[in-house]
């Protein structure tokens, strides 16, 4: 019944809503739309020429294949995290709890001077890989730990949700039915946290395809691992490009942006349909 | 021997606090006992016992004289209704019920066979194909019903599995399943807290509190001559009066076990009151009379009484108690 | 009952937890402890001395600014967006909730770029500020804006989480209470809302004192305002001055995750106590 | 002229679809009226309306005569008592009871005064530093009342106020709320679609249903004399029987209105059928009886005649109907 909600006047009501939308427009909106102008400078050729160029195709093959790597590795990591968290209880594991919101607030800058310092040539490890003939940092171990590092809470969260919303009777309905402990898992368990591992797989693919302040520290110049955002970053600031920085920009905008909306419509037709 | 289900000295306690004390039941081979008891009486871990889905600290299951205690939970073929349903959610109505016979390898003809004489037994062949979700509170607990009765279990138990229903849709499932447990034969044990419930659904009842089975008998024995005063005040209605006198005794009367006529200047005997209020119960008036030394009692008397004797608030009545009991185990409440 | 949960053995329970452990001192905990043997090199003194030099300071004094101006920009236009899209419908209103989640796709080095491409220099409508004597990108407006945009969705998301909880017979009972529209407001919505308002604020001013990619597109050298993260940057990247970049690190780190952990806690008492 | 509450031919549609149709009701000053009926039936409706919560389309609320439409809500001076209790979370007992004495900017010295009578008078005084969230439902509903209470309200109104809480606590809050409501003479409406708490609150109750009111009475005339079909079926147990013949007439007999008897050769006249179940309801049994026709008949006996008669399941017996309704706008169900 919305009729007996809104007691504010309608004048009141809409000032709200218009300033909101104002507001919306000019922080977010406008600029987002004003890279078009520039990418579309020369026409669509020209945007498509600028996003096809080896650099460009180089820089977006490492973007989705480091997105790729760091999904995957948090799929087994963050799960395996998050059910450890929030089933079992072991010495330390309300300190382990609190530590897991560690990387959303480290700066990504100071998250690649982390690895830096541990994995780097000058760092504590560093070193004693080198020796063993593993290069870590400025190679592609050290990029994809730069992108499972800023990640990694969106997975244990996501993850985490699912199992604390899981109804243990299901299992519970599962063993007396006769399901031994992998058929109860695989075929209850899972399907149930289906949901939160596709969410959480859409939010690590999507931050880390936009990852920009850690890669920047540990990729150290090696050019053919250089990212999507790192080579945007190369063509606004040091070659001036702006029309290839903008397309290639709406490009790194509109690929995350579509994925994530497309996996909100799935999730949340999951969890109607549930 | 027949396949009774028995529970011999059953205990256990959870983090230090004891829920069950040594409790003893059995279950006739066919027949359902319905266990009665406030919540938190250990009715509901008595049955996660049976299941094996909680282990007994100390104590015996055995089903048929066979000991149960080492088998584990997915191997007993004991069904379990739970009140929450616990439908898959990502499974549709046929996908349920055929759940426990799938993970049993059951073959596939089979399976679908027993599938739709399930759904048609519980009245659900119409939403075969629908989600849980999509599906009513009542319409999920047939479901659940179904899919408990796959696997051919040896025992039913069912926790509670009307309480998130409506009373109309309860009472026409409690039919129901009443009907099918008594037609299939099936060894059940019923959880509840609600009376009627247990009275209707139980060959015999058994009445728990704390941890402990307090009595077990027909409605008629626990109604009537309840052995503990729990049993009493919990099944029925009950006055607790104490009686004139010094020596603060404690009775137990039934509101239907009170006479009450209007006071008239020749009457003798009896207590006098004052008719505070009455509520209509369809065939029967609950009348609430204020006794002078200022005590409340419930009376139950019949709509023809009522309306022959022509009762009115604030009259003045007298009260005769025809019949009560009291109890040893009793400390003047 | 934890007891009639668990049936996986105690083996395969423990391998579950270990692993999530080793792989979480690998990935987080290692590198971010490596950094404090840096920081440390000169002893406590030189880590003292790192932090308190007039550019440390300097950073240190800017990042609190902005992550201030940023919260408190985005308390207002969160919160009216926040209620505009929880209570009321509007043309557009469906698309507009679909683009709240825009910032969180978008690459921090993009947003700096959308912002340059509107407000800087060559930008659509940064000439016309400029003629005007108000220079908003290489400037403070520009590097504000950029905060708001990037933590322009916590808010609205945090907010709009309590707002959507809010139930409304509280509304209801107060007005028959006899409250008028704004008694109502204040004394029954406000007080509910608020751990949304605390959650929102805590998680901008965090993700707001980390900010580093779109700071370091629009900032433009303009070094008077250099935030933390850029100057620490600058230590690790320019300098090479390690034990200063690594205690600046230390203190990016630590700031925020106290603060983020003390809200946490205070949020989740309200919520209990609520 | 007494200050009565009256609603004259209110309408109200949501979207189109019509909730309320042209109600008609008067509330005595100082009398409680409870309202009747299956959800969705417009009654919460009609307290909202009332409150002023929501706008009726058409017709007039009238207080004492005058008419309450152009008063905004938060002036109408009218209690309302919520099912979800609508306590202020982050307020604690006494700060919830004095929020409307608080926002009507009532003296400080009186706001406390008040404030302990009201907490005395619902039995929660020692609660008052309380957080609701640390209160049970009863002790929550308590302070809701007291609440709706402390700005004097002119009529109290209250939707469903017991239905999230449990049977036992309802039963004595009911009974609480209607002292209170008779020794403050509190012009009230209750809404229910409990039929026990309706007929036990209500000086008078009004059946609801589909947005009218079909009839109000005393719970004797609407179990005894139901004016519709809807009312008959709705206000205690009924059978709705096909008289034998060719007219396909339906009509409706009451449980207790059948007489039972077992069979026996000689006996004559009735309807032949079998004892199914009995279920024992305490100072009465229901007796579900299959007539050979296959329909299935509810009887309910008193416990005296069914222990008299030795009764068992599966009994041939015979029925005899003592009394029956029909109704002209029932359509041969």
């Amino acid at each position: 019944m919305p009729e007996t909600r809104s007691r504010l006047s309608p004048l009141l009501k809409w000032s709200i809503v218009s300033f909101g939308i104002v507001c919306f427009i000019l922080i977010i909106v406008l600029p987002v739309s004003s890279m078009f102008k520039f990418a579309l400078e020369d026409g669509p050729y020209g945007f498509w020429k600028a996003i096809t160029t080896e650099n460009a195709l180089n820089a977006l093959k490492n973007s989705l294949l480091m997105a790729s790597l760091a999904t995957g590795i948090n799929l087994v990591v963050g799960t395996t995290i998050a059910f450890s968290l929030t089933r079992y209880r072991f010495p330390g594991s309300s300190i382990f709890r609190a530590l897991i919101d560690l990387p959303i607030a480290i700066p990504a800058s100071v998250v690649g001077l982390a690895l830096m310092m541990l994995y780097g040539p000058k760092g504590l490890l560093g070193p004693f890989f080198e020796s063993n003939g593993i290069q870590i940092i400025f190679d592609l171990p050290g990029i994809v730990l730069a992108h499972v590092f800023v990640t990694f809470p969106f997975m244990v969260r996501a993850v985490s949700v699912v199992i604390e919303k899981f109804d243990h009777d299901l299992e519970d309905a599962a063993v007396t039915l006769g399901a031994n402990g992998f058929q109860t898992f695989f075929r209850v368990m899972l399907p149930s946290i289906k949901s939160g591992l596709i969410a959480g797989s859409a939010l690590t693919f999507t931050r880390s395809l936009g990852e920009f302040g850690a890669t920047l520290i540990v990729f150290g110049g090696a050019m053919h691992l250089r990212t999507g955002p790192l080579y945007m970053y190369y063509l606004s600031d040091s070659a001036f490009d702006f029309q290839g920085a903008t397309s290639v920009a709406i490009l790194l905008m509109v690929v995350p942006f579509v994925l994530l909306l497309t996996v909100n419509a799935i999730v949340s037709r999951m969890e109607v349909s549930g | 021997m027949r396949a009774d289900l028995s529970l011999d000295g059953i205990s256990k306690a959870f983090g230090g606090e004891t829920v069950l004390k040594d409790l003893d039941l059995t279950v006739e081979e066919g027949k359902m006992v319905s266990i009665l008891g406030p919540s938190g009486c250990g009715k509901s871990t008595t049955l996660r016992i049976i299941s094996g889905l909680v282990r007994q600290d100390r104590g015996a299951v055995r089903l048929g004289g066979k000991s149960l205690d080492n088998v584990p939970p997915h191997k007993r073929r004991i069904g379990f209704v739970f009140q929450s349903y616990a439908l898959f959610p990502h499974l549709d109505v046929e996908e349920n019920v055929k759940f426990g016979m799938k993970v049993g390898g059951m073959k596939k003809e089979h399976v679908k066979r027993r599938t739709d004489e399930l759904l048609e037994l519980v009245g659900m062949s119409d939403m075969r194909g629908k989600r849980p979700s999509h599906l009513s509170g009542g319409q999920k607990q047939r479901v659940a019903i179904a899919r408990a009765l796959a696997i051919d279990p040896q025992v039913l138990l069912l926790d509670e599995p009307f309480g998130a229903l409506d009373v109309k849709i309860r009472r026409r499932l409690r039919r129901d399943l009443k009907a099918l447990q008594r037609d299939l034969g099936l060894t059940s044990v019923f959880v509840t807290h609600d009376q009627d419930e247990a009275f209707e659904l139980g060959d015999t009842t058994a009445v728990m509190n704390n941890g402990r089975i307090e009595q077990i008998g027909r409605p008629r024995d626990l109604y009537e001559r309840p052995s503990t005063s729990f049993v009493a005040r919990f099944v029925g209605n009950v006055n607790a009066i104490e009686l004139p006198g010094g020596d603060r005794t404690t009775v137990m009367v039934r509101p239907e076990d009170i006479v009450m006529m209007h006071s008239s200047p020749d009457r003798k005997g009896g207590v006098k009151g004052t008719l505070i209020n009455y509520v209509y119960l369809g065939p029967i008036i609950e009348c609430n009379v204020r006794l002078t030394n200022g005590e409340s009692l419930n009376v139950i008397i019949s709509r023809e009484e009522f309306r022959m004797r022509n009762y009115r608030r604030g009259d003045e009545v007298n009260i005769i108690i025809r019949k009560f009991s009291s109890f040893s185990d009793e400390e003047g409440v």
